[in-house]
Parts: C-alpha cells; structure tokens; sequence
C-alpha cells in the first residue's frame, strides 16, 4: 500500500522551521502561528480587495505559501508526499490557521481532502503516481457525485456509463460540483447496472475534466457568488484504468470519500466559527455596538457561544473516532451534521440582527468575505442543504440511531 | 358579514394582483436583479396609470377612498410579486404629508405624488440621528434612507432649537445630494442625503414624538402588508414546489415532516395577518393604541415572513440555494424587512411602553370593533 | 322543529333586567356587568378558598344565579327555554363574563353547548322536551366519545352495541370524558356495524348513567386535579328511544355536537385569555415586579399579546362563520385549534418564567384556580391534545386545506 | 481515547444505574408522589451504603476520588429516575465546604455528610436577599432554600458590617425553624429557616462574590447533570412509547414528522451534553472560565430538559396528559430546575458579563484542553 511516490515534502525553506519542531507542541504552535502570520499578513497586502477574480490567484498563491513550509498536505501520510502529522499537530494547525483566519482552502477541499482518502484506500499504485503528486503543486479537484434528480437521494442516481472495450461511455448530468470551472480533474460515480438496486450498480472514475463531451456551466449561489456548477457529460470515454475500485462497487469507494469530511475539514470549520465570534464580540466591544446594552441579545450571544463550544468538542470526539473508525461515528456524523450547520445559521441570523440595518448594506466584494454576517448567515444553507440535508439526517437519526420503524 | 367596503377591497386586490401576474412575474424581477431591465421605473408608470397611487386618498380628491385598508391591499400585492419601485416610501411619506394641515404647499406636493410626477425618501429606521437645522438651513448627512434614484424629496429627521422635527427637502445634486448604498436586497434602494446649507420646503416639529409616530405607523402598516404579502406567496410556491419535486420515488409533498413544516409557516402567516387587520381596524378608527399595533403588527409579520422565507429557501433544497430560484429574493427581503421602521426589538420595547402606561392609566388595548 | 317544551324562561327578577335591554348593546352591557359584578362578589364570600370540594357547588350555585336573570341558556332559542340572544349580545355576556373573572360553566360545558347544538337539530321531540328543560336546572351531561385506541382516531372506535329488540347493549370503555363523575346523562357514540368502514356504522345515543353497567373511575390529570374519567360499560341496556338520528348514522350527528365548540365556547376562552393576560399585565405593574425591567420579557410580553389579540379576532371569525355556515369553517377551525391551545401553552410558560421561582410553589387549593400559572401552562396541553391532537390538524391543514397529498 | 478514568466513571454509572433501576424504579417515584412511601429517606440510607456520597472526596479521605466528574454520573443518574431525596442540596453544600478551609470542623462536617449522618440546605437560587447578621447573630427568615425536612444544616446567605456572606447553621425547632413550602415538583423540598437569634457555625465571608460563586458553580454542575440525565431517560421512554402505540393502523413511531420532532430532542440532548462536558473539564482543571461555562451548561441543561419533558408529554397525547404517567413528574422537575441556582436569564447575563471582561482582558474562554 505504501507505494513511494513523490518527492519527500520540501521543507523549513524562507526561515520557519514548522515541521522540524513537530514533536514539541508548543514549538511547533508557535512556529506555526509566526508562518501564519507573516504570510497572512503578506496575503492581505497582495489581494487588499477581495474580488471574485481574485479568488483563484488567491488560492493558488496561498497553496505555494504553503508548499514553500512543508505545509500544502500536512495531513498526508509521508509515503504521499505528507508531512503526517498526528492528529493533535493536525489540530493544532487548524486551530493556528483558524485564529490567524489564513485563508480556506476551498479551491481544494476535494484535492487535499477527498481524493487521499479514496486513492490511498482504493486506488491503484498507477493512478496513485500519476494524481496525489499534482494536489500540492495546485491540481484542483471537483467531485461529480450530485444530480438534478438525486439530492440527498445520492443512491437513486442515474448518469450512466456503459463499457466499450477499454472506455467507458458516459452521459447524464452532475450539479453542485464545488470549483469544477476551476478543476483539472473530477471524481465520478455513475451508474453501469441500471437493474441493480439502488447502491449497487454504481462505478467510480476519475474523469479528466478537458475530456471531449465534458461541459461546465457555473451555478451563482444565493449570496451572488459562483462557486459551483452543473457538469453535463456527453458520450464522454473514460479509460477503464481510471476506474476506482470494481465495476458496481462504487458505492464503497464513494462511502471511503466522503468519510474525508468527518476528519480535519470538519474540525476547521468549527475552529473558524470559533475565532469569528470571539473576534464579532471584540469588534461590538471595542465600537462599543449597541447589542451589548440588550439583556436578551447578550444572553443569546452567550448560548450560542455555548453552542460553539459544545459544538468543537463534538467535531473534536468525531475526529477522534473517524481516526479510530469507532462503532459509534454514524451516531456522532449525524449530530455534527446537524447541530454544526444549525448553528452557522443561527450565529449569522444573530449577527445580522445584533448590527442590524447597517449588515443589509452590500460593500463591494461583499459575497468573497466569508467574515460578513450575512455570507455567514446565507451560506449556512449548503451546509444544511449539501451532503445529506439535515431532514436526511433527522431520519437517520431517528431510524439507524433510535429505531424508530421506516415511514 | 362580508360588507360592500370588503367587497370593493377583494375586487381591487385582485386587479392589482392580476396586473402583478403580467407586467412583474418573477423571470421580471430576475431580470431587475441583475440589472437587465427597468422593472422599478415600469411598475410605477402602470400604478400611475391605474390611479393606484390614490387608493388611499378621499374619492372627493380623485382617490379610491379605501383608506388604509386599501393601502394595505397594493401593499401586500407588492410584496407577494416582490416588486421593485419607489412605492414603499412614497406611499408611506404621501400619507403622512397628506396628515400635515397648513400649508396648501403640502396638498400640492401629495397631489403631485398620486398624479405619478414625484417619489418620495424616508428614514429607514425613523427614531435614529437627526441631522442639524440651523438658522433654517440643514448641514450635514441624513440617518439612512429608504429612497428611490428617481426621489424628487425626502422626508428626513432634524433637530433646531426647539428639538426634533421632521423636514420635506428637496433632493439636488447640489444642495441635497443623493448618495447611494447598495442593498443585498436588490429590489430596494437606500440612500443618504448629503445637505448642504439647503432650506427645507417644511419642517413639522416632533419635540412630542407625534409626528414621527404618525410617519412610523403608516411605515409599519405598510411593511407588515408587504411582509404577509410576501410570505404567503413564497410559502405557496413552495407547496406546489414539493408537490411537484420528487424524491425517493415520492412527491415531498408526502413526507409527514414537511408538511408540518409547511402547515406551520400558513399558521404563522395566519398569525400575522390577523394582528395586521386589527392594526389596519386601530388604524382607520384613529384608536389612541393605533401606533401600539401597528409596531406589533410589524414586527410579528416580518418575523412571520423570515421565517417562511428561510424554511422555503431550505425546503426547496439545492436549487432553493441558487441564484436563478426565487427564495433568496424573498429571503433578502425579509431580512431587510425585519430592519425598516426600525428593527423589531425597538418596535416591540415602544409598544411595550404604551402598554404599561395605557395598563397604569387604566386603559385597556384590547378592546375589538369588529 | 319549534316544538315548545319549556316553560319560559326566567326574567329580570332580583332587580336585574338584562334580558330587556338586549336591543340596547350599551344599556345591555352595563346591565350584565352590574349583575355580574354583584354576584361574582358574593361567589367570592361563599366559596372563598376553592378546593377541589366546592366545585361541584359552586358551579351549581352559578348556574341557579344565572337562572335568576334568565341567562342558564342565553343563547339557546326561546323555543327550548332559551334568551334567544343575538350574536353580538352573546359576545357582550361572554366578554364581561370573561372580564369580571365569572366562573366558567366548565360543569356544564356539555349540558350548555354540545346538547341543545345535538338535539335542536337531531333530536326527537320526546328528546327534546325530555332533556332540554333540564340544563337549566342543573342537569349534568358528560360526552362519551374518545377510547383508550381511538384518541384523535375517532373513527376507529369500538364500543359495541348490538340491538336487542327494543334496546341496544352496549359495552366497551370510554375515556377523557370530562365530569362524568357527576353527569346524569351521556351522549354517547358506538359502533353498531363492524364490517362498515370507518366512519359509518356508528350510531349516537343519550345514556342515563346510572343504567345497571355502567361504571365511571375519575383519572387525576397532570396539575392533580380530577375531571375527567374513564366509563366502563357493561352489558348496558339502552332504550331505542334515546338513540340519536338513525342506526348507523351516528358520524354525522357527532360532527353537530362537535360544531358547538366553533361558537360561542371557543370565543369565551379567549375572551378569558385576554383578561387574563391583562390582569397578570396589571399586578405586575402594581407589584413593580422584576420582569418589567428585562427588555426581553417586556418584549416577549407584547409579542404574546399580540397574539393573543390576533387570536381573539380569529376567534370571532370562527364564530361568525360557524353561524353563516361558510364555507371556510373548516380552514378557521384548523388555525384556531392549533393558534388557541399552542398560545395558552406560551402564555402560560411566559408567566412561569417571568415569576420564578414564586410559581413552583404549591399553594393549597392550586389545582382549581384556573389563573394560576402553572394550570394556565399545564392545562394547556388538555388543548393541544383533546379534540383532534394539534398533529392532526397540521396534518387537516396540510393535506385538506394545501392539497398535499396522503403519506 | 478512553481512559482508565472513563472506564471508571463508566463502571460507577452502571452500577448506580443498575440499583436505581431496582430501587427508585418509576411506581416508586409515583408512590412517592402520592405519600404512599419513604423513597427519600431509601434511596439516602442506599446511597450512604453504597458510598455514593463519597464520589467526588478524594480517595486518601475515604472517598471514590472522581470529582466533579463522579459527581456528575451521579446527578445524571438520579435525575434520570426523577430520584427524590436530600442528593442535590447536600451534595453540592457538601463541595462548597470541603472548600472552605481554616477550621477542622469543616473537614468533620463533610465527614458526617459522606458518613450519611448530615444533609444539608441550601439556597434555591443564590445571590438573593440575604438574612441580616448582627452582633453574630441571625435574626429573620432565610430566602427559600432548597432543602430536604430531615436537614441539620444549612448554608444560607447573610449579610453583615463587611458585606455579604455564607454562614454555616444548624438547623433547629428553637432558635432556626424549618418552614417547608409545597412545590408543584413533589420530589424535591424547599423550605426557609426562620432564624431567631441563631449563631452561625461558620461564616464566610463574600464581599467579592467568590464563595457565592463556587457554590453556585457546584449547583449549576449539579442541575445540569440531573437535567441531561432526565431529559435523555423520558425521551427514551416515550420513543419507547412511540414504537408501541398505534394509530390509524400503524405505530406512531413510523409517523415522520414525529421522528423529526423526537430526533431534534436528541440533538437538543447531545448539545447539552456537550456543553456540560466542556464546564466539568472546566471545573476539573479550575479553569478561570468554569463559572461562566458552569453557568451556561445549566441553563442550556435545563432548557433542553423542559424542551425534551414538554413534547413528551404532547407526544403522548391523552396518557400523557394524566396524573399516572411519567410525564408531568419529569415536567415539573424541568420547570423547576429552570430556577434552579437562578433562572437561565440571570445565569446568562453573569455568563455575558464573565465574557465580556475576558474579552477587554484579551482573554479567551474558549480553550479546550481534551
């Protein structure tokens, strides 16, 4: 499995020595936090204005950055080009990383993320080689798992893909694909027995994006911004060696993916709500904001600051037990799920409130400022929409966890 | 009990509803959106030209004469088309000018408004910072305003010597400058007033708060018919949205939970709507808690609307978080809705207040006409 | 229809002609309220405490009172003994009943509404004259309709009864009927036809309740107080004569009976709510009581208030339109249910919160003091469960009122 | 990542679980509601048996060593069989003395309670009115206090020359009177010392608030504990219900709104859970923030508790709504665990003042040490 690959992970260039102090804490948070805030810093410099055009510049520039300190996959085991961090260094990153706010690493969620999880698991040594080298050079990634008629019925999907010699042929239509505008490669499911039930009959591909047939249209999401896509297939051939896993046997590997999300992604996620409230409260402290002389916002400010709380450490235990692969992650997915993107929501519908009508005013760039009340509050959705909706996932947890008879 | 007053209010709804349906259909308001049309400019002429600008004026001054509960009629049609136009704060500012007796300058004024020739600027959150009145002259920036690019005037708040005072002022590029914000909510324009040294055309002194409440009441009434307007619109799109989507073989309009969920937005849209008839009934009569339910009424339906605009954009899933679905329109409304007239938290500590001193005087609030 | 049956009704004597102002809405109103005032007075001189021991007696002692004036059954017809009062002048004695604080005729909730709205239009003529002169002297009827299986399913109710030449004999077991520990006579719904479907094959009696076989156990409800029971039946032999409407029909007389909880009744507890709510607005403004000061409390309270005003209106429509028999009934009677008994419920957890810890204390005789918080809270759920659960009628609304189609 | 500590705690909550069960089983609690047992003074004489007092003592002085951790296994427990008894008052007046240092008679007191000689009082809802103490002497009625009849003591709040403080008294017919008052909730006590010129054995003082706030920092412990204890044992119980009873021909457990609705019970559950997790770290390590994260867990606590008791009985429909059935034993507890150590209004704003200072003091309360 260990297969070598690239070229060990370049590391301690431009003076910080991060990865060297790996096995001090304290160090290594601290050499840490003077990278970050040194390049943060140098990042506002070089994009003052935060513009949608920006946006890939950014992160392409904030990937270098990294790469530069060992730090573009961190998370990776050595054998692939990792640093292979523990998991406390892990957390320790996203924490720095998160208080600093450096930028996400949106452009390459599915990059950095996803594809280890799936082609370590799965793949085979060729297509190991040839793709998990490219994630830290800035190889972006986007995944074709959504479509039109299968939301959160991911299993009822119906792109087909039918062998023909050593191709597949694929046609349908993907939707929700995060960055695909923006990606080189694509991670598939389609389905190649249309009589099987439902999660049977399902393959996987890894399907380069510039194959003839593949055509991305961009999708504006509610807060103006156009960050994903819809991705229509045409007889597109996929070689059967980009093929992950066996024939119908894509479910599993899909199931391998996504498990990627109940890791350090997850985990960042509630490290920055953190630091945006802490840093939301000593904003309203120093302007002196309004909402501060009003029991009952400061009370609310108060709970849901509990609920933040309470809500890393259940993002911390499910990070332990993806880690561990413990029996009792299904129950502990479904609570992150929901009380984790329940709460971006009612954080941002709290904020908007507390400053009221001057977070109504849309400043330029507006919708590529993830700090903005309102981004906070509108962009909650695809948290509670995307990845199973949390009405999903109130079954789940109703028939898996408490079983409660099927409707 | 339906009377012939209701009967002439249901025909004139379903008018306005039906002109809504053609000239402001929601691949319209899309268009707006993004700047493809001019939609705002458009509804206005057509409003001018079905004399709706006058519902609320006395038929003997050429008006519909349906008061404001005609009012709150176009209102609530606006604001189930989400339409884009000056009629907010036009409407809102005509009604409470036509309020201010003396001068026959202010008959004209109104008459120019209801004849389409004139829109009008209001505060966004009456109550906030008054700009300086000196010597007859204003100097300095206006609180934010809810005014269309077309405003001839505004009514903004000032503050002389003797206190508060509202003031009509004409908008210039030199003496009274319109300078624009952008919105999240497109349909609507904000906008500050920068003054320099110009006279106002009236100032109405407010040092006992009276004249800012007669503006705040009509302004809450209006908010609070656009509001339910709003939401039963964007909650029966999603009904039929669910009937239609299916999903696991089945409609979603057969899942047991939305339908609770849906159920529950009608039940606190009906919620609304009955407080709002009751402060159109305070309203009519003049009632001393007139404003009192009024700034309820605004408050419970524009956070009866939030919640049915948010739970929709959730219902609809996927798509509802798209640009081209119309959920974030409404969303984005609701959300600048629960901050016009000032935000609820306000409304609700200044209708607290009159029910402690009605309750220390001995009054009750709660008496019902109808 | 207009047999006559009772003698006429009592009028105006003790000095209180209410009944011959009634064309007078102010002279009536001032009327009622003199008479009210005087004789709620000494209600409070004669049963000062209010224990669970003098409630049968007081509410006897009230129904004499309103004998007195002619209002035992003011809004019956005169054919059947009653004021034949105007809908404007019911809402008049309902509103000042409800604003003087008069003892609500819970006794004879039944005897007042569900028996003449059954029988007027139902009944024989026999029936009538029977039955319906008896209400006003006290008589206490108690409905029988709700089963251990059959709580909002009324439909799928299986009390038995099989005819036996000129009687039925029913068993089974009812349940949730109110005061039927004191109740003379019940109404009583069974299923005479087991093969029909649902709805049909149920037929309606009136049963004496000291027939051999009958048996009531009270059951405490949650605040502890005892009013309501479960009615074993036995071997119960039932005369032809009382049945109501014809064998197998007895769906369709129920929804009748059902109808007199849209008139005059629904409105009186909202008028009661009002006051209530105005009342406890009042004693905390003389107490100077400490939630007047929390701007979220003051707030909660005016938003309650809305409400509750919004209800009340509601309320009156729901009345109106019962009397016209509109076509929306239906509609008004969902959002009524469901807007009535869930604002009991917040009302009544505002006034706990809002008092403290002062309202967890038990006072002697707590149970029958309906404006105590806690009953105001707890006896709320009597509401939102009884009558068709408030998860019925969301799914009425859902289904019958939008058009969503049957899961 | 369990530890041997875990496992500890894990074995303790068992076997407390597993003697509840047989003990305080729920025809008991009903027993007790109507007088018809002792189960208070049982299920005491049991957990002195049992050593249960002594969790949270450290294991050099005879007891389990598990700290406030332990304790909270076993507030759980009991609040999950809606155990009455003197646990909670004495319990957490038991902490707060074996706090106090200086006088060896402290240690004895703590002694006797863990021994199962001594219960204690305390008040319902620290920082309120306080008993004046003059010349050393308590003359006047004690604010209410949580407190079981067969109390020796009680800790209650005085107020002298140097201010405010917590004294130390026995409990007596003479000099300081028991007067119990009845609660809606029959499974917990609440009384006032009428206190006729009693002298304290201890007194502390409190001009600072920092005694107080130890004190309320066991309390609100405890009454979350109880809190997430009870609220996950009657949602169990009625999804339990739910799978058994049927309805239109099915069980009502297949009805989906309903499982949503009991799913989002659970959520409500976890979340508390959570919070409580993070203040008992908090407490353990005597973290700076372990008041403000202590007060926060109880008010999320015990508003999840009446969130979870309230639906509950809604879910049950008609049963649940009689005297026989769990619900409204599991109810009350809920609305009076509300004021429990201070409502959840007063318990935020000390947590938003806690936060706010620490924020001027660039001070973060939201590390997380596991």
């Amino acid at each position: 499995m260990t297969t070598v690959i690239a070229e060990p992970a370049a590391k301690q260039p431009g003076g910080h020595d991060i990865l060297g102090k790996a096995r001090n804490p304290q160090a290594f948070r601290m050499a840490a936090r003077n990278w970050l805030e040194e390049t943060v810093a140098a990042e506002k410099r070089a994009f003052p204005d935060r513009t949608a055009d920006d946006f890939y510049k950014r992160q392409q520039w904030w990937m270098a950055e990294r790469n530069k300190v060992g730090m573009a996959t961190p998370h990776w085991p050595s054998a692939y080009g990792g640093a292979d961090l523990s998991l406390s260094n892990q957390v320790i990153v996203a924490e720095e990383m998160a208080r600093v706010g450096a930028p996400p690493m949106s452009l390459f969620t599915v990059s950095l993320n996803h594809i280890p999880a799936t082609l370590i698991r799965w793949g085979t040594p060729e297509q190991k080689s040839r793709h998990l080298p490219g994630v830290s050079k800035g190889v972006v990634w986007c995944q074709g798992f959504s479509e039109p008629n299968a939301g959160s019925d991911l299993a009822s999907l119906g792109t087909r893909a039918v062998r023909d010699g050593d191709h597949y042929i694929v046609n349908g239509q993907k939707i929700w694909s995060s960055y695909s505008m923006y990606a080189a490669h694509c991670i598939l499911l389609t389905r190649t027995d249309p009589q099987a039930s439902k999660h049977k009959g399902i393959t996987y591909f890894l399907m380069d994006m510039k194959t003839p047939g593949v055509e991305v249209r961009p999708l504006r999401q509610v807060n103006g911004s156009a960050k994903f896509a819809e991705i229509f297939l045409t007889d597109v051939r996929i070689p059967v060696e980009n093929r992950v896993g066996e024939e119908n046997q894509g479910w599993t590997v899909a199931q391998t993916t996504l498990s990627a999300e109940r890791g350090i992604l997850a985990f960042d996620a509630g490290e920055r709500l953190r630091y945006q409230m802490e840093a939301f409260h000593a904003d309203a402290l120093r302007a002196d904001a309004a909402w501060l002389q009003d029991p009952e916002m400061t009370r609310e400010f108060a709970r849901l600051f509990a609920e933040m709380q309470g809500c890393r450490r259940l993002l911390r235990r499910l990070m332990r037990e993806n880690e561990a692969n413990a029996a009792s992650t299904l129950e502990t997915v479904v609570y992150v799920k929901v009380i984790n993107t329940t709460l971006k929501r009612k954080v941002g519908d709290f904020m908007l409130r507390a400053q009221g009508l001057q977070d109504q005013f849309h400043l330029h760039g507006a919708e590529e400022r993830p700090d903005q009340p309102m981004n906070v509050y509108i962009t909650s959705f695809g948290g509670t929409i995307a990845g199973g909706s949390n009405e999903i996932m109130l079954n789940v947890l109703a028939e898996r966890i408490l079983g409660m008879p099927k409707s | 009990m339906t009377t012939d007053f209701d009967d002439l209010l249901a025909a004139f709804s379903e008018s306005v509803s039906e002109v809504l349906r053609s000239k402001c259909d929601r691949r319209t308001v899309h268009g707006y959106y993004d700047g493809k049309n001019d939609l705002d400019a458009a509804l206005w002429l057509t409003a001018v030209e079905l004399g709706w600008l006058g519902v609320g004026v006395d038929e003997a001054a050429g008006g519909l004469g349906l008061g404001v509960a005609g009012l709150d009629v176009l209102h609530r049609q606006l604001g189930a088309a989400a339409a884009p136009g000056p009629f907010l704060s036009t409407l809102v500012g005509a009604q409470w000018l036509s309020r201010q007796a003396g001068s026959g300058e202010t008959a004209a004024v109104v008459q120019q408004i209801v004849a389409g020739e004139l829109t009008l600027g209001i505060p966004v959150a009456p109550g906030g910072a008054a700009t300086p009145l000196r010597a007859g002259r204003l100097a300095g920036t206006s609180a934010p305003l809810l005014i269309p690019a077309s405003a001839g005037m505004a009514v903004i708040e000032v503050e002389n010597e003797a206190g508060r005072a509202l003031a009509l002022v004409a908008v210039g590029e030199k003496s009274a400058r319109l300078e624009g914000i952008e919105l999240w909510d497109r349909t609507r324009r904000v906008g500050r007033l920068a003054c320099e040294g110009v006279a106002p055309l009236l100032v109405v002194p407010d040092a006992d708060g009276a004249a800012g409440n007669l503006l705040r009441r009509y302004f809450a009434l209006a908010v609070a018919g656009d509001c339910v307007g709003a939401a039963r619109a964007i909650a029966g799109q999603t009904v039929a949205y669910l009937k239609d989507r299916q999903q696991f073989g089945r409609p979603l309009a057969s899942l047991q939970a939305l339908k609770h969920r849906v159920a529950k937005m009608f039940v606190a849209i009906v919620e609304a709507e009955q407080q709002l008839e009751h402060a159109i009934e305070a309203a009519s009569l003049e009632s001393p808690s007139a404003v009192l339910w009024a700034f309820l009424a605004k408050a419970s339906a524009s956070e009866a609307f939030y919640f049915v605009a948010d739970d929709c954009l959730q219902l609809h899933g996927g798509v509802g978080f798209t640009w081209e679905f119309d959920c974030h329109i409404f969303l984005k409304r609701a959300l600048l809705a629960r901050e016009l007239c000032g935000d609820n938290r306000a409304m609700r500590n200044l209708a607290a207040e009159a029910l402690a001193l009605a309750a220390r005087e001995g009054r009750s609030t709660a008496d019902i006409a109808a």
